[in-house]
This record gives structure tokens, C-alpha cells and sequence, in this order.
């Protein structure tokens, strides 16, 4: 049987098509999953989607953390639930503290929508297991506020136990701590970038297929061993 | 009906490029004395029924304000 | 307090709605004085509405007919003339709605239909930059929605003043922010548009949003209220006193100007997510098959919808404003009417659906009411608390306005403009030719006008819905519809004010020729024009003659290329005192793809590929790039028009994209060759080597139309020199692609390095 | 140093869709006596140099608040 992957749709979310069709592209069958349901559906992983959930209104992200779907997930997770948080998706897992640190206004203070290169630093996570270390891939930035920022002690944390999932290569289009573009759970299976893979499955419509290992990795991570 | 404002301003180790921009735009504009400007949301709440601004203080901690960023403060309107 | 007309007003205490001027009330006091020119109406147009009527109109009435018999919504000035796009329209059987919809729709085949308009929103965009170009994209986008199809992208076509002006440094991050921010969160990928400087534009900014949307030939909705008894349901934002400063002179000319809650701001503010949620949630509704009929409210907000709807499903309506939901309490019935509050519709709905509807609405989070139902009457109804304070035959508003036929003359200074003829500017020569030709070249890509316009597109996303084939910086946006059989569209948009300015017939032509090579380009077939007819005050007879120009120009060049006007928008008064802009008909082509698959982009990517130019080239300088930034001159004739050989350079493109003959194509318009190559090399990231056939100066910066740059996929060079042979389209080998530079064969070579720098620095160095 | 505060609000016949989302927020995080919410900007200036509040206003004035939908205070810090 194939691995069943849920996509959450928050009012407001924008990319949860384009998860989808990532996650069929990969192997596995999408499922959808409405903000307002307490239930996961028993789903084997989870992606929270790009987009403006809730408008981004208040702080992108403050608001979708408190709806029902989200309480599900943050239940899961300690149970090892594989979520993979993009851009907005990101953000609303850093907002329910499943992530550290949080996403600011870029520097340029615009929305930055540019294809950019970024460096896979940990191939140990369920969402990067398919990548070699070190990897430059080349993906989608779309955000206003895509600046990674944390304290100056979780940020060493972060490096010292290899939870920097990605880095920008090149110059820095945000104004990130570190470069950093991305980061994960110390338990490997919960994790969040701003740049989009989703977008780069198919060189006719993106930038690249470089962002299709994403998918195909949790797949991986979920397979018995 | 009474109403209460909460501010809400990055903590101070946090860059604001927002606050510096306005910054350079004030010495452009001939207010070469602005030495630092820092931007941070005001929110004008209204409540139907008496609140205690200790329950607005937790909205604030909980919705308004993110804490590895922000920080806030809550005062009677 | 008592009023001229004679009704006692009083102060209604807080809660309790102010008594209105009533159907009774107007019957009752037929001399009441009202404020009808202070709404914009004239005297014989004010007398018009007595005489439909029967008797004076009362307040809210006054207040339809103020909206709907306005520039805007009736297209009084330009009516007439717009009749050409019908008349002229060549025959087709793609169209399935055309001009008088919400906006045009087209066959486009397996099974798809594709929705498309331009609209304008200049003027709130320079009192609010932000907010008045987010609400530009948000109006548009519901006219497509209103036509039952799902929006899939949107475009943006800007001018502004000089762009070292210091207003632009105010209204140019302001209007791009506002489509940023409403585009994005609204999740409609930006495949394209334009953005060009020039100081008659510099108070009066011209923002046009285009918006497609894809639907499925059968789920075609029109605005038309039919079915005594179904009900009328408004969905979306509650009403509040948005963009109603007219029904506030209603309201303190009847009420004696009471302080209370008399400030009515002109400024609309954009909700892009509650729009995503109507989106959302009309779609569902649709697909449910619960909508009888649908319009979206634009400028006239509610006014407009219902005298819309009922006159167009040829019924009565009767509404309760009352019931309409409301942000600020204090709105009476004319200013609910006249409201612009963004982001609602309004269904029509049958009685046994109105329970599934409002359960959809809730899903949304989207606020739904029923205010009102469908009746045979063939009057439209309103009360106000039970009391009559509407009752008009609903199509003398919507359909019946005036019409004028207002004076035109060509304006005698068009002579001298004519005979200043560009062929006698200064063009490099003798020995510092090869310098000053790179010189020239490099004035033009590091321009505003010329530069990359990255700072500008890069805040627009354009990968969103994950169907984007071709966005900027290629010549045309395109959409991938069918994953399966690899079925799009292609967009573009284009205009050109200074060709307009020389010729207002041949600059709108050029602009269609321009759009209609950019589809071309990317392979697509041509199919159907939107428009967005920019102008000055048709009360200057001076505008009016560009204007019947350009749309006799207009008419004439879609029968030539084939390609029916499916609708579109006019915006007259653009001007700062007395002075106009220069005319600028903004055109969209839509264009279909058979296979997206097989798109051609505008780069060279490809090394060792032949470089072909498709066309004639001619010494044509008026109106050019080249002339205005090097000569800051404009005079003589714009390029001349050959709409045939737009047709035949089409078919080659066409054909030779599905055949896969070419790698790249890149069509010619401002600054002619030399910009052409220079966005090739830089967008592909790949040199050239050209040696030019003729006159340096004509060659790199003439504007001749219908021209082309295409790099042939090696090995199939002799089947596309017979492909243009058989079409009869010159095609001349000029070079070759690959290496690091743009090398101008004996003249002078520019490393990519270089070029890239200042055309990418162009406009961050003026916007930071 | 010395500072002053600028308080920036929408006017408030604008319409302030971000304070309706936060309010409707707050219901469903169980503060259903939050009956509105506006949301404002609030700015902490810095000076070098003596200012005058009136220096200040003309700051918020010019560069600060948008006249056509916004309307400002300025305090001493
Ligand atoms: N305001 C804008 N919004 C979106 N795309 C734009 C805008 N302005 C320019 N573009 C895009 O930038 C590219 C270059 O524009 P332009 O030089 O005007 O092209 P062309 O000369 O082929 O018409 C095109 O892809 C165009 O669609
Ligand atoms: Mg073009």
C-alpha cells in the first residue's frame, strides 16, 4: 500500500494544490485535510502548504496554529508524525512551537519571489534523506517574510546538533541568521523551509525537479526498515 | 465600551529593517537628529464586558504577540 | 429641522434608522430640490429619470441612477463608438460571451472555456497607491469569478511619470506593493504586463489589471435574475461607507448635513483573503449547481448588481436594504446603494437551495444573507423598513442611460507633430560610429524604460497553482490548462502612448500587432482581444478624436488579424487640469496553446543556433525608444502597420513552435533589434555573434513592426527557411548564439557581464 | 537618548479587515467579549539631539501616516 500523505488546507492556503500534486508525483496519495477537522485521518505524514492562511493577517502563521487540525498534529508529532512545513507552513510551525525560532520581515522589506540555489546541510531528516550532504538544488523563494531569527543560543544549538536542514547558497535574498533556509526537529521528522520544493517537481513549471526528493524521502523514512 | 491597547514591539536584539529604513529615510528628509527608529503593532481592543487586564495580558501573550520575537504591553485605553 | 421639499426630519436617536426620503414622499413632494448635480447628473439626464418615473426619483433612486448613468458604468461618451467591435467582428465560433458580459469568454477546445478582461484602476491608485492598486486586482478578478469560472492569473500593465520623479518614488512601490500583496495572497500566479515611464503620466498613473479564469463551457454563468421567487442572496464582506462620497452629498443635502457620521472615505481597502474565501466558496456553489444567476459588485456596488441582474434576466426584483449587513450602522438606503465595499457578490439562488448555499457560506467563513427575491414585476423594489423607497423599471438604469455622440477634431497641431520627422535626428557615424552605437545601446538597457524589470516582477509570484509555463520576462505569460493533452493559454499585454500620441488608428494597431507577435511568439494561436482604452476628458474634443482613432483602429486591426474584441474597459478623464495623458489603448491578445509542452521561450539558451530576423526592417524612428531617450524627441509617424504580415509572421511562429523547429523567439518593439538581443542574451544567459545587413543605427534601434528574432534548432534550418518562404515572411540569418558576450559583428561587443549589470541595476538604482 | 512615540491608526471609517480577522480569532480562542479590534502601527523614535514634539508630528505627518487613511499621536517615551 502506498503511503498516505495529508496536505492541510487552512483558509488562506494557496500551494496545498501544488503538495498535492508533489506528493502524487512522488509515489504516495495525497490526502486533503480541512483546518477545521480534529481528525488526521490516519495519514502517514503531513505537509502544511505555502500560502496566506488567514490572510497572514496578525503574523503569518499566528493564526492557523490555533486551528483544530493543528492541535491533531502537535499531538502526533510526539508520536513521530513526519510534518514538512513550507513558507506559510513553516511559519505556522514555528508559531506552535514545533520549530524554534521565527520568520521576520525580509531585510529588502518586499516580497522576494526569485529562483534561488540552496545547500541540503542534514540528510538525516525524514524530508532530506534522498539528498546528498551537501547538495545544491535549485528551488523557489516567495515570501515577504522569510527571514529566519532565533537567539543567539539556539542558533549555535541548531549547528552543534545538526538541525539546519538548508542554507541559502550564494548571497542571502532574506536577511536569514545564518543563511539558514530551513530547519529540523531534533528528532528528524518535523520540518520547515521558506524556499518551495513543491514548485520544482517539473523543469515545464518550475524552476527545476530538484525539490521532488522532499516527497520521495519521507517516503523512505516511512518504509518498514 | 471599555477598550484596552496593547503594543507590541520586536524585542530589542531582533533586527527591525522597517524601524532602520524609516531611519535613513527621516535623515533624508532633514531630521538628521532621529538616531533609531523601531516599528511595532498597536492594537485597540474593545471588549463588550468588563475584562481584567490580566485576561488581556493573556490574549496578548497567547494571539497577539510571539514571544521569541515580541514583546508587549497591555494598558487601559 | 424642515427640508426645502417639505418632509420634518428629525434627529433619530442612536440604533433607530433616520426616516428616508420615500417612494410616497416623492410622489408627495414633486419640487423637492435635489442635489443632482453635485451627483454628476445633468439637468436634461435628471429631467430623463421624472420623466421614466413619472415623478421626481426619491433619494435612493437618485442615487442608482447617478452611479449607473456615470462614465464609468454606462459608457456614455463611448458607447457609440464601441459598437465597431461588434460590428466588426470577424466571424467566429469560439465566442461564447462577448462584449456586455462581465467579461469575454472563449472556446478554446477539449472541453475548456477561457474567461479574460482588462480593467482599469488609475485614478484610486494615485490617491492610494497601495490600496487603490489591490483593489484594482480585486475587482477584476470577481468579474471573472462572476462568469462561473475559477480565476487562474492575473497581469498588470503600469505607467508612470518619470521615473526619478519624486511622486513615482511614491506611486510606483505603492501600486506594485498593492498587486503584490492582493495577487499573492489571493493565490493568482502574475504571468505578465508592462511597465513604462513618461511625464504625462506623472499625476494621473495608469494601473490596469487583467485577470483569465478557466471554466468548463457549460458552467458559463451570465448576470440575469431569473425565476419569479428565487431568492437574491449577498455574499461576502458586510457594507460599509466605502467610496460613497456621492450618496454623502445625498445624504447631507436631504439630512440637512448632520456631522454624524458624515465622513465617507473615498479609499477602499483591500481583503484579499476574504476574496480568496469568495472565490473558494462560489466555485463550490457553482460546481453544487446551486447559482441561478451571478454578477459580482464592482463600482456601483449593490446599485449596480440588482438593476444588473433583473434587467438582464428581463424580471422584477424586490429587496429589503435593511437587510443588507452592515460595518457601520449609520448607512441609509442610498449610501448602502452607492456603496464600493470590496470583495462581495450576489447569487440568485432558488428557495430549495437557499438552505445548502448559506451552509457553503459558513464553510467559507463567508457571511451570506438573502436580501431580497426575484419577482415578475419587471420593476425593481426596494424598502427600507417596510417602507418603498426604490421603484424603477430596472433596465432604465442598466441599460437605457444616455448616450452622447460628443464633437471630435483632429487637432491641428497634429500637422506639425506629423512633418517633425525622427528620420532627421542625428544617427551615429564617421569614425566614433561603433563607440557611440554601444554607447546608444547601453543608454536603452540601463534605462528605466529599457532595464529589467525585476524589481518589479520579482514581488509578484508567479509559480503559484503550479501551471505557469512561460511568466516574466518572456514575451507572453503562459498557462498550462490540461496536464493530459498539454492544452494553454498565452497572454500579453501591450501599448504604446508615444506611438499613440503621433497616430492615435495606427498606435492602438501597433499595440494589437505588438500583443498578438508576443502570443505568437510562444506558439500560441491568437484568439481573442481584451482592451483598456486609457484617455483624457471626452469633453475635449482634441481626446474624443483619439479616442474614436483608436477605436476605429482598434475594430479595423482585430478584422484584419481574425481575432474578435471580447470585451474590455474605458477610462476617460486621465488628465491634470487641462491636460490630457497621451492616449494609451492598453491590449490584451489571448492566445491558444496546443501544447505547452512544445512553448518557445525568449532567451537564448542554445549555443551555436542561428539567429534569424523575421521581417523588414526600415528606417522608422518616430515615437522609437531610441528617439525619445536619445534625443528626447517625439514626432513624425510611428512604424508603419502591416497587419497581413502580422498574420503570416504569426502563422511561422505558430507552426514553428509545434513543429520544434525554433528554440527561442523574441519579438522586436521598443528599441528594436538591439534590445531584442540584448533580453535574449540576458534572459537565456547565453551570447551572440550578429553582423547586421544593413545601416548599423536603422538596424540595432529602427521600431519596425512585425519583426521577430529566432534561434532555429540546429538541424532544422532549411525546414524553417521554408516555412517562412511559404508564408512569405522575410527571414534574414544574422548570427549565431553562444560565448559571453553580445558582439555586433565590425561595430562593437558588450560581455554579458556588463549588459546584465546595468539593465538589472536600472530600476533598483531609482527604488532601492 | 530621548524618544517619543508615534502612535499610527486607520481612520476609523477605513475599513480594517486584519483587526475583524484578529477579533474573530479571538472567539474561537475563547474571548468571545472582544468585540472589536483595530490594528495600528506604533513607532519608538530615538533622538540625538533635543526635539520638539511638534518636530515629531511633522516627521509622522510627512513620512509616518498616510494622511488619506491613517491618523497619528505622538508622546514623549
Ligand atoms: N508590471 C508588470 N507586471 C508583470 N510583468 C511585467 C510588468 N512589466 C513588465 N513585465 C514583464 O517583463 C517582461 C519585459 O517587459 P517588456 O520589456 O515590456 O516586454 P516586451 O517589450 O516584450 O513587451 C515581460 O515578460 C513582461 O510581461
Ligand atoms: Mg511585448
Amino acid at each position: 500500500m502506498t503511503a498516505r500523505i495529508g496536505v492541510v488546507t487552512f483558509p488562506g492556503s494557496l500551494d496545498d494544490r501544488d503538495a498535492r500534486r508533489a506528493v502524487a508525483r512522488a509515489g504516495a496519495t495525497p490526502v486533503q485535510l480541512w483546518h477545521d477537522d480534529a481528525s488526521l485521518h490516519g495519514v502517514d505524514a503531513v505537509v502544511l502548504p505555502g500560502g496566506f492562511s488567514y490572510g497572514d493577517y496578525l503574523r503569518c502563521g499566528a493564526i492557523a496554529r490555533f486551528a483544530p487540525v493543528m492541535g491533531e498534529i502537535i499531538g502526533a508529532v510526539g508520536s513521530g508524525l513526519p510534518v514538512l512545513g513550507i513558507c506559510n507552513g513553516f511559519q505556522i510551525l514555528c508559531e506552535a512551537h514545533l520549530l524554534p525560532g521565527a520568520l521576520t520581515r525580509n531585510v529588502a522589506r518586499r516580497f522576494i519571489s526569485r529562483d534561488i540555489r540552496i545547500r541540503i546541510e542534514t540528510v538525516t531528516s525524514a524530508w532530506t534523506c534522498g539528498y546528498e550532504a551537501g547538495q545544491e538544488i535549485t528551488v523557489v523563494l516567495k515570501s515577504g517574510e522569510g527571514a529566519y531569527a532565533a537567539d543567539a543560543a539556539t542558533l549555535a544549538e541548531l549547528e552543534a546538533r545538526g538541525q539546519i536542514l538548508c542554507r541559502y547558497a550564494g548571497s542571502n535574498p532574506n536577511g536569514s541568521a545564518g543563511d539558514i533556509a530551513g530547519v529540523v526537529s531534533s528528532t528528524g521528522t518535523v520540518a520547515g523551509l521558506m524556499p518551495h520544493p513543491e514548485h520544482a517537481i517539473d523543469a515545464l513549471t518550475g524552476p527545476s525537479a530538484d525539490g521532488l526528493p522532499f516527497f520521495t524521502s519521507v517516503l523512505r523514512a516511512l518504509a518498514p526498515a | 465600551m471599555p477598550s484596552f491597547v496593547v503594543n507590541v514591539m520586536l524585542k530589542p536584539e531582533i533586527h527591525d529593517p522597517q524601524g532602520d529604513a524609516i531611519a535613513s529615510a527621516c535623515h533624508r528628509l532633514g531630521f538628521p537628529q532621529v538616531a533609531s527608529v523601531r516599528q511595532g503593532k498597536r492594537f485597540v481592543i474593545e471588549v463588550s464586558e468588563p475584562a481584567s487586564e490580566q485576561r488581556i495580558a493573556e490574549l496578548a501573550a497567547e494571539l497577539l504577540a510571539n514571544p521569541v520575537i515580541e514583546e508587549f504591553s497591555v494598558h487601559p485605553a | 429641522m424642515t427640508e426645502p421639499g417639505g418632509t420634518t426630519r428629525v434627529a433619530a436617536p442612536p440604533g433607530v434608522p433616520l426616516r428616508q426620503d420615500t417612494v410616497a414622499d416623492a410622489t408627495a413632494t414633486p419640487d423637492r430640490e435635489q442635489p443632482y448635480a453635485a451627483l454628476g447628473l445633468t439637468a436634461d439626464e435628471y429631467a430623463r429619470i421624472g420623466a421614466t418615473l413619472g415623478r421626481r426619483p426619491t433619494d435612493a433612486e437618485l442615487a442608482i441612477y447617478s452611479v449607473m448613468w456615470s462614465e464609468h458604468c454606462s459608457y456614455k461618451s463611448s458607447r457609440k463608438h464601441l459598437r465597431q467591435f461588434a460590428a466588426k467582428a470577424p466571424a467566429t465560433d469560439v465566442l461564447l460571451a462577448g462584449i456586455g458580459q462581465n467579461a469575454g469568454v472563449v472556446d478554446v477546445g477539449h472541453g475548456y472555456a477561457v474567461t479574460f478582461k482588462i480593467e482599469s484602476h488609475n485614478h484610486p491608485s494615485y490617491v492610494e497607491p497601495f490600496q487603490g492598486a489591490a483593489t484594482g486586482v480585486g475587482g477584476i478578478v470577481r468579474d471573472i469569478l462572476a462568469m462561473g469560472a475559477r480565476p487562474v492569473a492575473v497581469m498588470d500593465s503600469l505607467r508612470f511619470g518619470p521615473a526619478d520623479a519624486p511622486d513615482t518614488q511614491r506611486v510606483l512601490p505603492g501600486v506594485v506593493g498593492g498587486i503584490s500583496f492582493y495577487g499573492n495572497c489571493l493565490g493568482l500566479p502574475n504571468i505578465g504586463g508592462e511597465l513604462a515611464f513618461d511625464p504625462c503620466y506623472l499625476g494621473n498613473p495608469l494601473v490596469n489589471a487583467l485577470c483569465v479564469g478557466v471554466l468548463r463551457p457549460e458552467d458559463l454563468k451570465l448576470a440575469a435574475a431569473t425565476g419569479p421567487g428565487n431568492q437574491v442572496v449577498l455574499l461576502g464582506s458586510r457594507t460599509g461607507p466605502d467610496g460613497i462620497g456621492g450618496a454623502s452629498v445625498l445624504a447631507s443635502a436631504s439630512f440637512g448635513g448632520s456631522g454624524e457620521g458624515a465622513k465617507r472615505p473615498s479609499v477602499q481597502v483591500g481583503d484579499p483573503f476574504m476574496e480568496k474565501l469568495l472565490v473558494e466558496c462560489c466555485l463550490e456553489l457553482y460546481h453544487a449547481g446551486l447559482v441561478v444567476g451571478v454578477q459580482d459588485l464592482g463600482a456601483a456596488g449593490v446599485a449596480c448588481a440588482t438593476t444588473e441582474l433583473s434587467a438582464g434576466g428581463g424580471t422584477g426584483m424586490r429587496v429589503a436594504l435593511d437587510r443588507v449587513p452592515l460595518r457601520d450602522a449609520s448607512l441609509g438606503p442610498a449610501e448602502i446603494l452607492m456603496s464600493e465595499s470590496q470583495e462581495r457578490m450576489m447569487a440568485i439562488v432558488t428557495p430549495a437551495n437557499v438552505a445548502p448555499v448559506l451552509s457553503i457560506c459558513a464553510k467559507w467563513d463567508v457571511p451570506a444573507t438573502v436580501i431580497g427575491e426575484v419577482t415578475d414585476s419587471g420593476r425593481l423594489e426596494m424598502t427600507w423598513h417596510g417602507a418603498p423607497v426604490v421603484d424603477i423599471p430596472p433596465s432604465s438604469a442598466a441599460n437605457d442611460g444616455p448616450v452622447y455622440d460628443r464633437p471630435a477634431r483632429r487637432p491641428d497641431s497634429q500637422d506639425a507633430l506629423a512633418s517633425d520627422d525622427a528620420g532627421r535626428l542625428p544617427r551615429p557615424a564617421g569614425p566614433a560610429a561603433a563607440s557611440a552605437l554601444r554607447a546608444d545601446l547601453l543608454l536603452l538597457v540601463g534605462s528605466a524604460e529599457g532595464g529589467d524589470k525585476a524589481w518589479v516582477t520579482e514581488q509578484y509570484d508567479r509559480y503559484v497553482r503550479g501551471d505557469t509555463v512561460l511568466a516574466m520576462p518572456h514575451d507572453a505569460g503562459l498557462l498550462r490548462i490540461d496536464a493530459e493533452t498539454g492544452l494553454g493559454v498565452a497572454l500579453a499585454t501591450d501599448g504604446n502612448g508615444r506611438y499613440c500620441h503621433l497616430d492615435p488608428y495606427a498606435g492602438t494597431q501597433l499595440a494589437l500587432a505588438e500583443a498578438h507577435r508576443n502570443v505568437a511568439a510562444s506558439g500560441a494561436r491568437p484568439l481573442a482581444v481584451t482592451n483598456c482604452l486609457n484617455f483624457g476628458s471626452p469633453e475635449d474634443p482634441a481626446v474624443m478624436w483619439q479616442f474614436t482613432e483608436a477605436v476605429r483602429g482598434l475594430a479595423d486591426g482585430c478584422q484584419q488579424l481574425g481575432v474578435p474584441v471580447t470585451g474590455g474597459n474605458v477610462s476617460f478623464y486621465n488628465q491634470t487640469g487641462p491636460t490630457a495623458i497621451r492616449p494609451t489603448p492598453v491590449v490584451g491578445v489571448l492566445g491558444v496553446h496546443d501544447d505547452v509542452r512544445r512553448r518557445v521561450p525568449s532567451g537564448f539558451g542554445l549555443p551555436d543556433a542561428a539567429i534569424v530576423l523575421l521581417g523588414h526592417t526600415r528606417a522608422e524612428f518616430g515615437g522609437s525608444l531610441w528617439a525619445w531617450l536619445r534625443h528626447g524627441h517625439l514626432g513624425g509617424r510611428p512604424p508603419a502597420v502591416d497587419l497581413a504580415a502580422e498574420r503570416s509572421l504569426a502563422d511561422v511562429l505558430v507552426a514553428a513552435a509545434a513543429e520544434q523547429l525554433v528554440a527561442t523567439a523574441h519579438d522586436l518593439s521598443d528599441g528594436g533589434l538591439a534590445m531584442a538581443l540584448a533580453e535574449a542574451c540576458l534572459t537565456g544567459g547565453t551570447g551572440c555573434a550578429v553582423t547586421l545587413p544593413g545601416d548599423a543605427a536603422t538596424f540595432l534601434f529602427s521600431e519596425s513592426a512585425a519583426r521577430v528574432i529566432v534561434a532555429v534548432r540546429p538541424g532544422s534550418e532549411l525546414a524553417f527557411r521554408q516555412l517562412c518562404a511559404t508564408n512569405g515572411v522575410p527571414a534574414t540569418d544574422i548570427g549565431q548564439t553562444g560565448g559571453t558576450a553580445l558582439e555586433i559583428a565590425g561595430w562593437f561587443s558588450v560581455p554579458l557581464a556588463e549588459l546584465a549589470d546595468l539593465h538589472g541595476s536600472a530600476l533598483p538604482a531609482l527604488f532601492g
